[in-house]
């Protein structure tokens, strides 16, 4: 089993580390931004007394004040569009949009200006900033609270788009995000965020937005994943061993730019894919790593592509999530398929 | 401008009339209504908190002190109108003739509890904030189209004035003028957010002069005001006068939902001095005459037994079913997602 | 050359038709239900005295009035809110986005409520309306003027998605998409407005919502396309006929749902395909189509699925519109790359 | 409430002083200011359509009757402050110090006319309505972060403030006091909407209440009161005194854009009785003594000249780079968008 992004920190000599959730990496990164760069500003929704409805700014706004960790008004556009102004003028803004279905309202901003302000400046004005913003289903949560929207952004050029999976990359993709010259989409896999717990450098460190990891390491089936995602894939890769099927599982961390030397290299080995996620299918990031397959992999495919993801639906009350979210059996009964084609 | 939007109140905080011109209207059927709905609302509300802390229902955000503005508004409603609620607005429905069992059930996670009675013009519970004040203005003007004199009331919070759909919904009503209600519960808070940081305004209720629409302030803890106030521009929206805003000053005396935790953020004291709307209309009532202890203690009997009843309709509700999935997302199972429909029902076969 | 839907009209006996362009056709489409149903209600910034920036809706508020043909404020989340209230209390709203790149600000309303009223009321409400709105580029038109934005609803559960390429398709799937007791957003090729002219049934008729067209037939390869690339498709497989490769041409009229049936039909003849779509490629409709080749084709396909599209970049100022949009040339050179692979 | 909003006026119709006071601020260095700027844009203006009927440049929005708007708020303005533009607005920027070549550059489809000079802060022309109001909040608040004195002003329209853009911006400008100036220039129209079927408001100003916000009605084609009540808003902004709407009252002359024919939607005569505010202040100046004949032909002169001269470096710009698709998108291309580049010049050499 390769720990690619424990690896990385081993590599650096980084050896100070914490054993902690996702939430508080997250929280550690956003504190190690605010203290390494006076023009970090967090605005969103309950952040600052409140401390956000996860408690991922919790202890912040004491810590830097209500300046510098803003309580806004309930106006998500009025919080992104606020944020434009504020990364031409000298800002980094990370803006919290409370959950991922509340994003929509913004939408405008994001797409007419966040996305399209550099290109057509030609460089002039930029807009550094990331939205940060928890997704996905699971933890049953009202209606409109468990939406995983990251196709519509990776959809959006000018616009990054990262979704970490454990601590250690929580932190630093967070980190690299905030030091983007351009601006992120920080997806941030609710379900994770005390789920999962990890060793986590105390001091500030990077993980490259762009390059996936390599999880586990098989020979006969490329399992594809990310964020809330990965836990269940690794899983399933695990009772797939059990049946003698090895899978090598790739957690993309980065949705936009995909990292398609990563994934061309382990499908040109393994003949054979399996992507999971969890937003619908149709118009889900699992299409267009299915073309980038198609353009760089062609002649090495052994059998059809196969993909679990949440339904054509939308996704559903509580109630019915566990029959709209991936599992690990039918991850598990789809490497089977694939690798029986 | 806070002073051309001074809080009208009918009773004050002893439960004294101080209005007197309404003596006449106030008469035993509305007192006693007033009384068991809010104190119908109370039970259930009271009940679901703890269903959630059984971890029998799901978050719960529970609207204990907004009881005189919610079961004063839909009282002040006739048969047909239609009812736009929040999350927070299950009171208001409840008395509107919402299903006690679906209600439970929707705070289960359940789509069920979305489905309204036959004949009932309520909408799902709106989770994006303000999004719903849009809809009661088209659909109340559509009764206005039909030639109807059918009203809708959009609930809505303090917060949701901030949204761009809450200007856009007003802006509509105002310029189609539209037989819509407005009615905000300033409750003070938008989860930890105060009022003063939502808004540099004094007032909600002055927000109705960029429409050029009446508005007016309320005191929302005074189930007189509410309910009197609400039917004033119920009246004035069905003879064809168009909408108002009501603002009605309210306090949530909770949490924002079961998994929030108010100390974080509300000064401690803050709220204590605020009379809560119940007693405040049992303090009437004792002062009038309306009171008997014996009555109350028999209501609360019978509100306890239909609480219970219905918790117990939503244990024995029929268990999801994986198949609702699917079969509502349109008229008819487009082919690729029959597919899907069916390859998942094979595989809980298996 | 099979021309499928004059076919369709023929074969329904339709004799009495007039010559027309799409705006036109459009135009006709709309007055018809305005006339068959009352509840037809037309809303939109400019619709009315203006007839339209476009005129699509010329003249229809002269017959009509000003209570069906509606100018409202300009407020595009307030015309989307709005016409949710009128389609559950009885109304067929047909809603104008002036252009597709300002449906961004009624996004939300689209998201969170016309897409999921009918599922999560189990039925009891529905919103049936349409959604019309100009799209693509290449008409020199300022900045936003010029997106294709449909991928940002094939991938919402409960939305329908249509865009004809011709008058007759236009008309025919306007008043199915109006007839359709579910939303749809129908999206019309502008640069098509008038540079498609075509015989057009003076009655009302519909074009069933689902289904794709074989413009073209040939052995060789498939190009799929819709709205206004076919044009540029079919000049594209002319020129193709010309080196040898003869080319079945789709148009899929219909973009959500998918023709699979259509499509796999063709690839599983051909064995090879060339998807054209003006949006950008990454996020794009082209890769619902590759993975829905993957999942019914594998076994036929001869080369890797070929795509002539936007780049990733926003659609630019139109000094540079003309790079890019996908043209006749890149077209052909695909065919014939995918056709020599 | 139009009343507590009333119409401020400086110069009449006839360009006559109805406000004395402002008698010692007016001298020759204002007059003449104001009149250079605003036969400049009407210049300039008067080119570009008619370059538009040659199709020498893209479809083009005329500001003519807005120039005291354009100019009297421009010239309120100081070096370092922000402008944000919509696509009518090129009269204002162009006073602020745009250059006039990307101006040109601008209508004919060129990023290039995007770019704003070197340490003047303006931003691109918003074509999505209303958005911009949000950037400029955003920037002032950054410069009220940084401690300096320098504001934001955001250039909108009648049919703008129906947008929730408008709403939440003036509700962030408000609640975080933001140095920021919200200019409206209420034309009478949104394309072919009057402001009569726009909002029921009978005036834009009272908007501002909804804010706690000061707000003030001035004469837009009276370019002292425009100049200098948008210079009371600038200095109380300066001040940390926050933001202040402005609702400028003018007229549209021509057409919306030159794809637009306003004998549609306008009633034969509507407008036809009100002064162009150029020939207002001509009248004032005539009135007054600061008119001379041979200086303003001369001045036309230059104008026509540096227009012409604009127009020429519009022809003689390097033609488009489709490089320039590619490489502004992002910092640092990705590889998978490098790789498209490269595809591209590729195929566009063979
Ligand atoms: C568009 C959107 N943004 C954020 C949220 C998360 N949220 C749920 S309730 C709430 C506060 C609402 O406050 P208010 O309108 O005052 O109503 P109250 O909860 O006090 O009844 C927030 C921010 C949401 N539901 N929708
Ligand atoms: C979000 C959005 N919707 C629609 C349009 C199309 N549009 C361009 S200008 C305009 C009218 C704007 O009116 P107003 O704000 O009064 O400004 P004016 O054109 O009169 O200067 C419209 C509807 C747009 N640009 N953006
Ligand atoms: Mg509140
Ligand atoms: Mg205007």
């Amino acid at each position: 089993m390769v720990m690619a992004t424990k690896m990385e920190a081993i590599q650096a000599g980084r050896t100070s580390t914490k054993v902690m959730t996702m939430i508080q990496a997250i929280n550690q990164g956003l504190r190690t931004m605010l203290e390494a760069d006076e023009t970090t500003i967090l605005l969103g929704e309950d952040i600052g007394k409140n401390g956000g409805v996860f408690r991922a700014t919790e202890g912040l706004q004491d810590d830097f004040g209500e300046e510098r960790v803003v309580d806004t008004p309930l106006s998500e556009s009025g919080i992104i569009g606020a944020s434009v102004g504020l990364a031409v003028n000298g800002f980094k803004p990370v803006a919290e949009m409370q959950f991922m279905g509340f994003v929509y309202p913004a939408y405008d901003q994001i797409m007419t200006h966040v996305s399209r302000l550099r290109m057509k400046t030609m460089g002039r004005f930029s807009v550094p900033m990331v939205v940060r913003t928890p997704y996905g289903a699971g933890i049953r949560a009202p209606e409109i609270h468990s939406d995983s929207a990251e196709a519509l952004f990776t959809h959006m050029p000018g616009i990054k788009v990262v979704c970490p999976s454990n601590p250690y990359d929580a932190k630093g993709l967070l980190i690299a995000a905030i030091e983007d010259p351009d601006p992120v989409i920080f997806m941030e896999p609710m379900r994770s965020y005390r789920a999962t717990r990890g060793d986590v450098p105390e001091e500030k460190y990077t993980v490259e937005i762009g390059k996936g990891a390599l999880l586990e390491e098989g020979t006969d089936l490329t399992v594809i994943a990310w964020g809330a995602m990965i836990p269940l894939a690794q899983k399933a890769a695990k009772a797939a061993a059990q049946l003698g099927i090895h899978c090598d599982v790739l957690d993309l961390r980065t949705l936009y730019p995909l990292d398609l030397d990563l994934i061309a290299s382990s499908v040109q080995k393994t003949g054979r894919v399996v992507i999971v996620h969890e937003a619908q299918r149709t118009g889900g990031l699992g299409n267009d790593i299915i073309s980038s397959i198609n353009d760089t992999c062609f002649l090495h495919l052994r059998a059809p592509i196969g993909r679990v993801t949440g339904f054509d639906v939308p996704v559903p009350f509580f109630a019915l999530e566990e029959h709209y979210l991936p599992t690990v059996k039918r991850i598990t009964q789809q490497i089977e398929s694939v690798y029986r084609f | 401008m806070e002073a051309s939007f001074p809080m009208k109140q009918i009773m004050d905080e002893e439960g004294r009339l101080v209005d007197p011109s309404y003596q006449e209207q106030i008469d035993e059927k509305l007192v006693q209504q007033l009384h068991y709905h809010m104190l119908r609302i109370r039970t259930f509300d009271r009940k679901a908190i703890s269903l959630q802390r059984q971890g029998r229902i799901g978050t719960y955000p529970p609207f204990e002190g907004q009881e005189a503005c919610q079961v004063g508004s839909a009282l002040a409603l006739g048969e047909g109108d239609w009812v736009f609620p929040t999350y927070r607005d299950h009171g208001a429905t409840l008395t509107f003739g919402a299903d006690m069992v679906r209600m439970f059930l929707y705070w289960n996670g359940r789509q069920e509890g979305c489905v309204a009675p036959p004949g009932k013009h309520i909408f799902p519970a709106a989770v994006p904030i303000a999004t719903q004040i849009l809809h009661a203005v088209g659909a109340s003007w559509a009764e206005k189209r039909k030639g109807t004199d059918r009203v809708a009331i959009a609930y809505f919070g303090d917060g949701a004035t901030s949204e761009g759909d809450f200007h856009e919904g007003l802006n509509f009503a105002s310029v189609f003028q539209t037989p819509t209600i407005l009615f905000n519960q300033n409750n003070g808070y938008a989860i930890s957010v105060p009022i003063e940081r939502q808004m540099n305004s004094k007032t909600i209720a002055q927000k109705s002069v960029a429409y050029g629409m009446p508005g007016i302030r309320i005191d929302g803890n005074d189930c007189f005001a509410v309910y009197f106030e609400t039917k004033r521009a119920v009246e004035a929206a069905r003879e064809g006068n168009g909408p108002t805003l009501i603002e009605a000053v309210t306090w949530r005396t909770g949490a924002h939902t079961t998994a929030d935790d108010p100390t974080k953020y509300r000064p401690s004291g803050k709220g204590k001095d605020i009379v809560d709307p119940l007693v405040r209309l049992e303090r009437f009532m004792k002062n009038d005459g309306y009171w008997d202890e014996q009555a109350v203690k028999t209501l609360q009997d019978k509100l306890n037994d239909e609480v219970e009843t219905a918790v117990k309709g939503m244990a024995e509700f029929p268990a999801p079913n994986p198949e609702d999935l699917f079969d509502h997302v349109f008229a008819v199972l487009p082919p690729q997602l029959q597919e899907q429909k069916e390859f998942y029902l094979e595989f809980l076969k298996g």
